[in-house]
C-alpha cells in the first residue's frame, strides 16, 4: 500500500518548497537560468506526480490531517501548521500542481530571450508560488490559510512586477498589493473574531462545532462578511476588481498561472471552504450572489471593449470568478467549485495560447493581429477549444459547470441575478469569439499589417518585452514545441472533461428545470454568431453595435470610472491626509517640542538681563531676598 | 521700652545704610552706607548686651569695630585699584562684566 | 560561582574591546574592526548560548550572578534573564554583530566610533540583563550618552526647514542640523530618565530604603496610590524611549541623523529597551496600576501605530521613513503589552524582535544606499534594482516583514498582537492595530517601488552603483536570515517567552 | 592654655605658622633670583612650593587631632564634619596651588608671596569658620576667610576688568557681612548668649526675634554659598579671577557656608528645624533654576561654570532641605563630587586659556582631535557636573535625591532631575565644541606638568568616586550622624 493522501499532499507542498529554497539559496545557480529551470521543473513534475497520486489515493469522505504546533500560548497550542487532505483540496491539488508544471514548462520556452538571472528569479519566484497555493489549497487551519493566503498575493505581486523597469509594470503591480491586501485586512479581521467566537483556528474542529450548532449566531454575520471581504479581494469582486487587469502587465504565463487558474481562484476555494460556516449566515450569501451577479455582468460588459487580448481574458476571468461565486452565494458551492477546476484547465489554456499569440505578434493589441490561423493553426485550434470551453458548448469543460451555476442561482432563488448571469453567458461567448475571430480569422483592418513590430509605441506589457527581439524576424510562427505542449495538454483536457461530465453526467445537488440547458447553450451560441456576424462576417458595424449602447459603451471604455475613484481615494485621501499629519507631526508635535526648548533657552536669555554688571543690583538682589525671607518669616 | 528703642534705632541705621548702598553712584559713598549697617549691628550688639547685662555684647562689638577698619581699608584699597585702572570710582560704571 | 559568568561575559565583552580599541588600536583600522568583531562576537556567541540553554520548563530567571555594590543601599550587582530578556540579548546582539559589518567602511575617527558604539552596547545588554532597577538605571544612562557624540560625529544632517506657526522656534533650536538631532535624541531620552529616577527612588523609598532588586521588589504590593504615578512616571521615562506618541519626536529626527550602525542600534534594539522597561519594571513591578493604566498605553499604542504610519506616509526622506515606521511599530508593541492577554503579551515582545531585527536591516540598506548614492530623497531615486540587486531584495524582504507579511517576524508579531487585542477588555483596539499594518503595505512598497523598482534613474548620480560588498553582505545576509527564520519557526521565540509573559500575567490578573 | 589644647588646635596653628613663614619669604625675597633650571623654578616660586608642602603638612597635622574634641567650653570643636571641612578645604587649596604655580603671569610671579599668604590667611579663615560654634569666633572667621578672598581676586590688577570683579565682589560681600552680623546680634539678643548650644532652647518657641535674626542670617550666609538671589557675584568674579583660584573659590567657601548652615540650623535643634523645610527648598529650587536656565545663553567658559556652580549650590540645598542626617550625608558627598568636577573643569580652563589666550567657549573647538586626553578629562567633569553615571556627579545628584524623596519632595526632586537635563545641554555643547567640531589648529594644547597633575588627581577623584562612591558615602554617613546624635 502506498503512502497516506496526507502525506503524499505534504509531498507535493515539499517539493515546490525545495526547488525554491535551492534557487534562492543558491544564487549562483539561480543566477545560471536554464538549469535553475530544469530545477523547478523537476521539483514541480514530481508534485504533480505526487498530487495526482493523493488525489488518486484518497477515497470518499475521509480526511486525512497532518499538524505540527506552529504557536504555542501559555504552554497550549495556538496554532498548527499542516495538511489537510480530503476530497476537495486533493483535487484542487492537482489541479495547481498540473497548471504550475504546464507554465513552468510553457515558459522555458516564452522566456527563452530573458537574461539568465533574470530567469533563475522567475522559476523561484514561480516555486514559491507553487508551495504557497499548495499550502493554502491544504490548509489546515485559518492561519496557515492566511499565511499562504498572503504569500500568494506576495508571489503575485513579484511576478506582475517581474519586469520591474518598466513603470507600468511595477506600478500595476503595487496596485494588486494594494488592492488585495485591502480585502485582506477585512479577512485578518475576520479570522480574529471568529478565532475569539469558536476558540479555534482548526477548520476540521470548527466545523465539528458548526455541524452541532455549537457556534453562537450573533455577531456571526459580520466574520462571515470579513472573511467574504479576503475572497472579494482576491477574487477581484466588485468594487476591489480592478487590480486583475492591470496585473496583466506580468508575463503571460504567470498570467495564466497566478492570475486566472490558481491564485484568484483561492477566494472562492476559501468560501467554499468554509461554505459550512457560511450556510449560518444567509445574509452574508446572499450579497454574496449579488456582488457576484453584478461583477460577472460588470466585467462581461468591460470585456466586451477591450482591444488587449489579455485584459479581455482578464475581464473574463473576473466575470468567470463572479460566477463562482453567485453558485456558493446561492448556497451550492460544489456548483462553484466544479467550475473553479474546469476554469483553470480552459482559462489557463486561453492565456497561454494568448501568450503564444504575443509571442508571434509582439502585440497584446487585437487590431495588431488578424488571420493568424493561416501562420499558426495549432495555436488556432487550441485557442478555440478554450473559447468554446469558456462559452460553455456542449463537449467542452465549461458547459456542465455552468449550467451547474445558471442552475444554482436559479435554485437559490436568487431571478434577477440569474437573469444578469444569462446574459453574462451571451456576452461571454460574444466577446470571447470577438477574440477569435478579430485574431484568427478576419482580415486585420487597414492600417494594421498584421504584426505590430512596427507599431509606435508598444505600450504593453508582454509586447513590448517581446518586440526587442521581435525585430528581426516579424512574421508571426507557431511557438517552440515547450510552449505546444502545455498547450495541446490543456485544450485536450478541456475536451475530455467536456466529453467526460457530458457522458458521465454527475448527480447535480438540486433541481435544475428542463429549460434551463437550452436558455444556457442558446445565450451562448447567440454571442457566437453575434460576434461572427460583427467581426467576421461584419455584416453589423461594430462601431454602430457600440453606438446603440451609448452611455455604456463610453462607461465601459473608462472602465466605468472605478479605477479613478480609486486612484483619487489614493492619492487625494490617502496622500493627502497623510501629508497632513506629517505636517503635524513635523510643526505641530514637534513644534511644541521646539518651542519649549527656545522657551528654555529664551528664558535663560531673560533672566541674564537680571545679571545687569551693576553692583547695585547685586545688592537689590540680596535686599529682595532679605525682605521675602523676612516676610516669610512674618507671616509664618 | 527702651530695649525696642534701640533696636528700631539700629534697624532704621541698618536701613540707611543699605539703602545708600542701593542708591549712591560713587564707591566711597556705598563704603560708607557698609560702615552705617555694620555701624547699627554695634548699637543692636551693645543694646542687647546692657539690657541683658551680659558683656559678650560689648565684646562682640569691639570685634565688630575692628573688622569693620579692615574692610574699610580693603575697600579703599580696592577702590584706589579701581581708580588706577579705569579712572573712575562710579558704580555705574562698572558694568564690563555682565550677562 | 561554579559556573561561567555567562551573563556578564556577554554585557562586558564588547566594553573590553572597547577599550582595547581605545588603548591599543590607534591609527590601524583594521584592528578596530576585528577587535569589535571579536568582541560582539563573543556576546553573540553568549547570547545565542544563553537562549539556547535556557530551561524553559523551569522558566524564571536563571544565570542568575550577584555581587553587592553598596550594601548600605541595597545596591547589587544582580544579573539574571528570563525569557524576555534572553530573546532581547540575542536581539542585540545580532544587531550589534551586523552593526559592526554594516559601518565597515566608516572612515572617519573610526577608533573612538567603535569604542563609542561598544560601549554603547555594553549599556543595553545591562539593561536587558540586570534585575537591580539602580543598576539598570545605570546602565540605561550608558546606553543612551554615547548617542550624542555618535550622532554628532557621525551623523550626517537633514533636509528639515523651519517652518509654520513655530517656525521660529524650530529656527532658533536649529532644527535640521545633526547637531541638533543629537541634542534632541540625548536630551529627550534624559528626560526620560529623570521620570524613571524619581520612580524608581519612589520604589526605593517605599520599601524602607532596603533594596533595589527586581526580585525582591516584585513580592512587595505597594499602595495603589503610589503605583499608579509611579506607574506613569515609568511610562512616560522609557516610553519616550520607546517613541510614544507624542513624545516621539526625537525619534525620526535621531534616526535619521545618525550613523548607520547608530540608527540601527538605536530604532533596533535601544526602542525596545523603553518598551521592554514598561513591560518589566511597569508592569512587573506595578501590577494594578498597569491594569489600570492599561486603556492609556493601550490608546496611544494605537495612535502611535496610525499616526506613525501616516506621518511616514508623508516623508520624502528615506531615513525618516523607516525612523516613523519604528513609530508606528513601537505601536505595534505597546498595543500588545496593554492587552494584559497572554497572545498580546507574546505579541510585544516578539515584535519587539522582530521589529529589531527589521529595522535594523532597514537602516543598514538605507545606510548602504546612501553610501553609494549620496541621496535619501526618495523622489529623485529611481530603479536601483538592475544596480544592486542585493540590496533591494533585502530592502524588500524588510519591507514585506514590516507590513507583516507571513513567513517573515513581523507577521507573527503583529498576528499574535491582533488576537491579543481583541481579546482585551479594548476591542476596537484591533481595528486600528489591522490598518495600521494595511498603511505600513502602501507606504513601504511605495518605497521600494520608488527607489528600486521602476525605470532606472537618468540621473548622471545614479550610475553604476554598486551592490553591496564583502563585509556589508555579512549584515545583510544575518539580518535577513534571522527575520525569516524567526517568521517561519516563531515557536524558537515563543517558547521561551511565553515561559516569561505567563507569570507575569497572572500577577497583573490572576490573583 | 594646656598643651592638650594646642594639640587640638594643630591645623591652625600650623596655618598660622605658614602664613607667616610666607610672609617673611616675601619680605626676604625682594632682589629676585633669574635663572634657568629647576632650580629656578623653584626660587621663582618658593612662597608657592612653601605653602603646597605646607598645606601637604597641615592635612596630614589633621589627623592627629582627635575626633570630637571641643575648646573654651564647646566654642571651638574639632568635630568630624569640621575635620571634614578642613581636609576638603587643604586638598582643593593644595589642587588649586597645583594649578597656580605654574602661572607666569607677570603677577603671579612676582608677587608669589602676597597671594599664597592670601590663600593661607583665608584657609585659616575657614578653618575657624568650620570649627566655631561661637557667633563672634564665627564672624572673625567669616572675615578673615573673606578679606584675603577679596585681595585675591583683585590680584591680577592690570587687566581691566579685575579691580571692577573684586569691587563687586567686595562690596556685596561686605554687606552681606553686615547682614550676617546684624541678624548674629539679633540671635545673640535672644539667646543671651553667643554660643550655637544655647540657640535651640529658645528656638523651640519660635520668638519672632530670634526667627528675624535666623532669616537674615540665612540672607547673609546665602552670599557665602551663592544661592539665588544672593549669587549675583559670582559669575562676575569667576569670570574676572584667575582659573585655579576660581576652581578653589567656587567650592572651599561654599564648602564653610554649608558648613554655618548645617550648624546653625539643623546640629542639636532637633524637629524645630523642620520650620526652614520650606525656605530651603524654595531656595533650593529657585537656585537650580536660574543656574542651570543662567548657563544656557553662556558663551564664557567661566561664566558658564559659575551660573552651573550656582545650579549645583541648589542640588546641594535640595540635601540640606531634606534636614536629615541623610539628607546633610548626601549633600556632603555632593559636595565632594562637585569639589572634583568643578575643580577639574577648571583647571582644564586654565589649560586651554593659557594656551589659546581665550576663555571662550570656542576655544573649545576640536580639543578631542588636539589633545585627546585633555578633552576626556574635561569630558569627564562635564559629565560629573551633568551627573552621569560612572563619574560622581551622578551619586552626588542620586544621593541628594533619594534624601529628598524620604522626605517625600517629590515636586523638588522631579523639578532637580528635569533641570540636570537642561544642565547637560549646556555641558554637552561644550563638548560639541570638543569633540564633535573641527579644530581650527592641529597642534595640541600645552599643558604644564603640574597642571596635568592637579587635573590627574581630579579625574582620580571624579572617577574613582563614580566607580567606587561607596567609602565617601560611608564617610559623609559617619559625618552627618555624629551631627544628630
Amino acid at each position: 500500500m502506498m503512502a497516506g493522501d496526507g502525506t503524499l499532499a505534504l509531498a507535493a507542498l515539499l517539493l515546490h518548497a525545495t526547488a525554491f529554497l535551492v534557487l534562492a539559496i543558491a544564487a549562483p545557480l539561480r543566477r545560471l537560468g536554464r538549469p535553475a529551470a530544469y530545477v523547478s521543473i523537476l521539483c514541480a513534475a514530481g508534485s504533480l506526480a505526487a498530487a495526482v497520486l493523493s488525489w488518486r489515493a484518497h477515497t470518499g469522505e475521509a480526511i486525512s490531517r497532518l499538524v505540527w504546533t506552529w504557536l504555542p500560548s501559555e504552554g497550549q497550542t495556538l496554532a498548527t501548521v499542516g495538511v489537510l487532505a480530503d476530497a476537495d483540496s486533493t483535487v484542487m491539488l492537482t489541479l495547481v500542481a498540473l497548471v504550475a508544471l504546464l507554465v513552468q514548462v510553457y515558459s522555458l520556452g516564452y522566456l527563452s530571450d530573458e537574461r539568465a538571472p533574470s530567469l533563475g528569479r522567475y522559476y523561484a519566484y514561480q516555486s514559491l508560488f507553487a508551495f504557497s497555493m499548495m499550502g493554502l489549497v491544504l490548509a489546515p487551519n485559518f492561519v496557515q490559510l492566511f499565511i499562504c493566503w498572503e504569500l500568494v498575493g506576495l508571489c503575485s505581486y513579484l511576478l506582475i512586477g517581474f519586469w520591474y523597469e518598466r513603470p507600468a509594470a511595477a506600478r500595476a503591480a503595487l496596485k494588486a498589493f494594494w488592492i488585495t491586501k485591502t480585502g485582506d485586512v477585512g479577512l485578518l479581521i475576520g479570522i480574529v473574531l471568529i478565532w475569539r467566537h469558536t476558540g479555534t483556528f482548526d477548520l476540521t474542529e470548527m466545523r465539528v462545532l458548526a455541524g452541532n450548532g455549537a457556534i453562537p449566531l450573533a455577531g456571526l454575520s459580520v466574520m462571515t462578511f470579513c472573511i467574504y471581504l479576503g475572497a472579494v479581494g482576491k477574487s477581484a469582486q466588485f468594487p476591489l476588481h480592478i487590480w486583475l487587469p492591470d496585473a496583466m502587465e506580468g508575463p503571460t504565463p504567470v498570467s495564466a498561472l497566478i492570475h486566472a487558474a490558481t491564485m484568484v481562484t483561492a477566494g472562492v476555494y476559501l468560501l467554499h471552504r468554509t461554505d459550512w460556516l457560511f450556510a449560518l449566515t444567509p445574509d452574508v450569501l446572499a450579497i454574496v450572489v449579488w456582488v457576484g451577479a453584478f461583477t460577472a455582468l460588470l466585467s462581461a460588459v468591460l470585456a466586451c471593449v477591450q482591444n488587449d487580448i489579455k485584459r479581455v481574458l482578464a475581464y473574463s476571468t473576473i466575470s468567470q470568478l463572479s460566477y463562482m461565486m453567485a453558485a456558493i452565494g446561492a448556497g451550492f458551492s460544489g456548483a462553484g467549485f466544479l467550475h473553479l477546476l474546469t476554469h483553470g484547465v480552459f482559462k489557463a489554456l486561453l492565456f497561454l495560447g494568448a501568450g503564444a499569440i504575443i509571442h508571434a505578434v509582439h502585440s497584446n493589441d487585437l487590431p495588431d493581429m488578424g488571420r493568424l490561423a493561416r501562420r499558426m493553426p495549432q495555436t488556432a485550434i487550441v485557442f478555440t477549444v478554450g473559447a468554446l470551453s469558456l462559452a460553455g458548448l456542449p463537449l467542452f469543460a465549461g458547459f456542465l459547470s455552468k449550467e451547474e451555476i445558471l442552475g444554482a442561482v436559479l435554485a437559490g432563488g436568487f431571478a434577477a441575478p440569474f437573469a444578469m448571469l444569462v446574459l453574462v453567458a451571451f456576452l461571454t461567448a460574444f466577446y470571447m469569439f470577438r477574440v477569435v475571430f478579430l485574431a484568427f480569422f478576419a482580415a486585420p483592418p487597414a492600417g494594421h499589417a498584421g504584426a505590430a513590430a512596427a507599431s509606435g509605441a508598444p505600450h504593453v506589457a508582454d509586447a513590448s518585452h517581446h518586440a526587442s527581439h521581435g525585430a528581426a524576424a516579424h512574421e508571426p510562427h507557431e511557438p517552440p514545441s515547450s510552449m505546444l505542449l502545455p498547450l495541446w495538454v490543456l485544450a485536450l483536457l478541456s475536451v475530455a472533461t467536456g466529453v467526460f461530465f457530458t457522458v458521465v453526467h454527475p448527480e447535480p445537488e438540486f433541481e435544475s428545470p428542463a429549460w434551463l440547458m437550452p436558455v444556457g447553450v442558446g445565450s451562448a451560441v447567440a454571442g457566437i454568431l453575434l460576434a461572427w456576424a460583427t467581426y467576421q462576417r461584419r455584416a453589423i458595424d461594430a462601431a454602430s453595435l457600440a453606438a446603440a449602447f451609448g452611455p455604456i459603451y463610453r462607461g465601459a471604455l473608462a472602465r466605468f470610472w472605478i479605477d479613478a475613484v480609486f486612484e483619487r481615494a489614493y492619492r487625494l485621501a490617502l496622500l493627502g491626509f497623510s501629508r497632513l499629519v506629517g505636517w503635524i507631526d513635523r510643526y505641530l508635535v514637534d513644534g511644541v517640542l521646539n518651542v519649549l526648548s527656545a522657551w528654555t533657552v529664551q528664558a535663560g536669555d531673560d533672566l541674564r538681563t537680571m545679571q545687569t554688571g551693576r553692583v547695585q543690583d547685586y545688592v537689590y538682589g540680596i535686599a529682595v531676598g532679605l525682605l521675602v525671607l523676612l516676610l516669610w518669616v512674618q507671616f509664618n | 521700652m527702651g530695649l525696642q528703642a534701640y533696636l528700631t534705632l539700629a534697624a532704621v541705621v541698618f536701613c540707611i545704610g543699605l539703602f545708600g548702598v542701593m542708591t549712591r553712584r560713587n564707591t566711597i559713598g556705598i563704603l560708607l552706607g557698609i560702615e552705617l549697617m555694620l555701624n547699627s549691628v554695634n548699637i543692636n550688639l551693645v543694646a542687647f548686651a546692657r539690657y541683658s547685662g551680659d558683656v559678650t555684647g560689648m565684646v562682640f562689638t569691639l570685634f565688630t569695630i575692628c573688622i569693620t577698619v579692615a574692610e574699610a581699608a580693603v575697600g579703599l584699597a580696592l577702590v584706589i585699584l579701581l581708580f588706577r585702572v579705569r579712572r573712575t570710582v562710579t558704580a555705574d560704571h562698572l558694568d564690563l562684566l555682565k550677562g | 560561582m561554579d559556573r561561567l559568568p555567562i551573563l556578564s561575559i556577554m554585557t562586558w565583552a564588547p566594553f573590553a574591546s572597547a577599550l582595547v580599541i581605545m588603548f591599543f588600536a590607534r591609527r590601524r583600522p583594521l584592528l578596530v574592526r576585528w577587535t569589535s568583531v571579536a568582541g560582539t562576537g563573543v556576546s553573540l556567541v553568549a547570547s545565542i548560548w544563553v537562549y539556547w540553554t535556557y530551561d524553559r520548563v523551569r522558566a524564571g530567571f536563571q544565570f542568575q550572578e550577584e555581587f553587592s555594590l553598596v550594601p548600605s543601599l541595597g545596591i547589587s550587582y544582580l544579573a539574571a534573564v528570563d525569557g524576555i530578556s534572553a530573546l532581547m540579548a540575542l536581539l542585540t546582539s545580532i544587531i550589534i554583530f551586523a552593526g559592526v559589518f554594516a559601518s565597515w567602511t566608516t572612515k572617519q575617527r573610526s577608533q573612538e566610533f567603535y569604542a563609542l558604539l561598544l560601549v554603547l552596547v555594553t549599556g543595553v545588554y545591562g539593561v536587558f540583563v540586570t534585575l537591580d532597577l539602580f543598576v539598570l538605571f545605570l546602565f540605561y544612562e550608558i546606553a543612551v550618552l554615547p548617542m550624542y557624540l555618535l550622532i554628532g560625529i557621525w551623523g550626517s544632517s537633514g533636509d528639515v526647514r523651519p517652518q509654520g506657526i513655530f517656525g521660529w522656534a524650530m529656527g532658533r533650536t536649529g532644527v535640521g542640523t545633526k547637531e541638533y538631532a543629537a541634542m534632541k535624541l540625548t536630551l529627550y531620552l534624559l528626560f526620560g530618565s529623570a521620570f524613571i529616577l524619581v520612580g524608581v527612588l519612589a520604589l526605593f523609598v517605599a520599601t524602607g530604603s532596603r533594596t533595589f532588586s527586581f526580585l525582591e521588589l516584585q513580592q512587595m504590593r505597594f499602595d495603589p496610590a503610589l503605583q499608579s504615578w509611579v506607574f506613569l512616571a515609568f511610562y512616560v521615562g522609557f516610553g519616550i524611549l520607546a517613541g510614544i506618541w507624542p513624545l516621539h519626536t526625537w525619534s525620526p529626527d535621531g534616526h535619521a541623523s545618525a550613523p548607520t550602525a547608530v540608527s540601527m542600534l538605536h530604532a533596533g534594539v535601544l526602542m525596545k529597551l523603553g518598551a521592554y522597561g514598561v513591560v518589566r519594571v511597569g508592569m512587573g513591578l506595578l501590577p494594578d496600576a498597569a491594569v489600570d493604566w492599561a486603556w492609556l498605553v493601550g490608546t496611544i499604542g494605537c495612535i502611535n501605530i496610525v499616526y506613525g504610519a501616516l506621518s511616514a506616509m508623508a516623508q520624502t526622506d528615506l531615513k525618516y521613513v523607516i525612523a516613523y515606521s519604528s513609530v508606528s511599530h513601537m505601536g505595534v508593541v505597546m498595543l500588545g503589552a496593554a492587552t494584559l492577554t497572554p497572545n498580546g503579551l507574546n505579541g510585544s515582545v516578539f515584535q519587539m524582535f522582530a521589529h529589531g531585527i527589521m529595522t535594523g536591516l532597514f537602516f543598514a540598506l538605507v545606510g548602504l544606499v546612501y553610501e553609494k548614492a549620496h541621496s535619501r530623497e526618495i523622489f529623485k531615486m529611481s530603479g536601483f534594482g538592475t544596480m544592486m540587486p542585493g540590496i533591494a531584495t533585502a530592502f524588500t524582504i524588510g519591507g514585506l516583514s514590516s507590513l507583516g507579511l507571513p513567513a517573515t517576524a513581523g507577521f507573527v508579531a503583529e498576528f499574535l498582537t491582533f488576537l491579543g487585542a481583541w481579546t482585551s477588555d479594548y476591542r476596537w483596539w484591533l481595528f486600528p492595530a489591522v490598518i495600521g499594518a494595511f498603511l505600513t503595505s502602501v507606504y513601504v512598497l511605495r518605497v521600494a517601488g520608488q527607489i528600486f523598482w521602476g525605470p532606472k534613474s537618468a540621473d548622471p548620480h545614479f550610475q553604476d552603483l554598486a551592490d553591496a560588498q564583502g563585509p556589508e553582505w555579512a549584515a545583510l545576509g544575518i539580518l535577513v536570515f534571522v527575520l525569516v527564520l524567526f517568521g517561519v519557526a516563531p515557536s524558537i521565540a515563543i517558547g521561551p517567552v511565553d515561559t516569561a509573559t505567563g507569570p507575569l500575567l497572572r500577577r497583573l490578573i490572576g490573583q | 592654655m594646656t598643651f592638650e589644647t594646642l594639640t587640638l588646635l594643630v591645623p591652625e596653628l600650623a596655618l598660622f605658622a605658614l602664613a607667616v613663614v610666607v610672609l617673611l619669604i616675601g619680605a626676604v625675597r625682594s632682589s629676585a633670583y633669574v635663572g634657568r633650571g629647576p632650580l629656578a623654578e623653584v626660587s621663582r616660586g618658593p612662597a608657592g612650593w612653601t605653602t603646597l608642602l605646607g598645606l601637604g603638612a597641615t592635612f596630614i597635622l589633621t589627623f592627629t587631632v582627635r575626633e570630637g574634641a571641643s575648646l573654651l567650653d564647646g566654642a571651638f570643636v574639632q568635630d568630624s564634619l569640621a575635620l571634614f571641612a578642613k581636609r576638603l578645604f587643604l586638598a582643593s587649596a593644595a589642587i588649586s596651588l597645583l594649578g597656580s604655580l605654574t602661572l607666569r603671569t607677570g603677577a603671579f610671579s612676582r608677587r608669589s608671596a602676597e597671594y599664597h599668604f592670601a590663600l593661607v590667611a583665608s584657609l585659616l579663615g575657614m578653618s575657624v569658620v568650620a570649627s566655631a560654634r561661637e557667633l563672634v569666633l564665627l564672624f572673625v572667621g567669616f572675615e578673615l576667610m573673606s578679606i584675603p578672598l577679596f585681595l585675591m581676586t583683585g590680584f591680577l590688577k592690570r587687566e581691566a576688568v579685575v579691580p571692577e570683579a573684586a569691587l563687586k565682589f567686595f562690596l556685596v560681600g561686605t554687606a552681606s557681612s553686615a547682614m550676617i552680623v546684624y541678624g548674629m546680634s539679633f540671635v545673640y539678643g535672644v539667646a543671651g548668649s553667643t554660643m550655637l548650644s544655647d540657640i535651640p532652647p529658645p528656638l523651640r518657641d519660635g520668638p519672632p526675634l530670634l526667627m528675624l535674626g535666623m532669616a537674615i542670617l540665612l540672607a547673609g550666609l546665602g552670599f557665602k554659598i551663592a544661592a539665588f538671589p544672593f549669587h549675583m557675584w559670582a559669575p562676575d568674579t569667576y569670570e574676572a579671577a584667575s582659573p585655579p583660584f576660581v576652581a578653589w573659590l567656587s567650592v572651599a567657601p561654599k564648602a564653610a557656608g554649608f558648613v554655618v548652615i548645617i550648624r546653625l540650623y539643623l546640629a542639636g535643634v532637633g524637629t524645630a528645624a523642620l520650620v526652614w523645610t520650606p525656605v530651603i527648598a524654595v531656595l533650593a529650587g529657585m537656585t537650580m533654576v536660574t543656574g542651570n536656565l543662567m548657563a544656557i545663553p553662556q558663551r564664557n567658559i567661566k561664566r558658564l561654570l559659575a551660573y552651573s556652580g550656582i545650579a549645583h549650590i541648589g542640588y546641594m540645598l535640595v540635601g540640606l532641605a531634606a534636614l536629615s542626617s541623610s539628607g546633610v550625608a548626601m549633600m556632603l558627598f555632593y559636595l565632594v563630587a562637585y569639589t572634583f568636577g568643578n575643580m577639574g573643569a577648571f583647571l582644564v580652563v586654565q589649560a586651554v586659556a593659557q594656551s589659546e589666550q581665550s576663555d571662550g567657549i570656542d576655544a573649545y573647538r576640536g580639543l578631542a582631535q588636539r589633545s585627546p586626553l585633555l578633552a576626556l578629562a574635561m569630558l569627564l567633569f562635564l559629565l560629573s557636573l551633568g551627573g552621569i553615571p560612572f563619574v560622581a556627579g551622578f551619586w552626588a545628584k542620586l544621593y541628594v535625591f533619594w534624601a529628598a524623596v524620604e522626605r517625600g519632595m517629590y515636586g523638588l526632586v522631579f523639578l532637580g532631575a528635569v533641570l540636570t537635563v537642561v544642565a547637560l545641554y549646556y555641558y554637552l555643547l561644550v563638548a560639541r565644541r570638543m569633540y564633535i567640531d573641527a579644530p581650527e589648529r592641529p597642534e595640541p594644547v600645552q599643558v604644564p606638568g603640574l597642571l596635568g597633575v592637579a587635573i590627574v588627581a581630579c579625574v582620580i577623584g571624579v572617577v574613582g568616586m563614580g566607580l567606587y562612591p561607596a567609602p565617601w558615602v560611608t564617610l559623609a554617613q559617619r559625618v552627618a550622624s555624629t551631627l544628630f546624635s
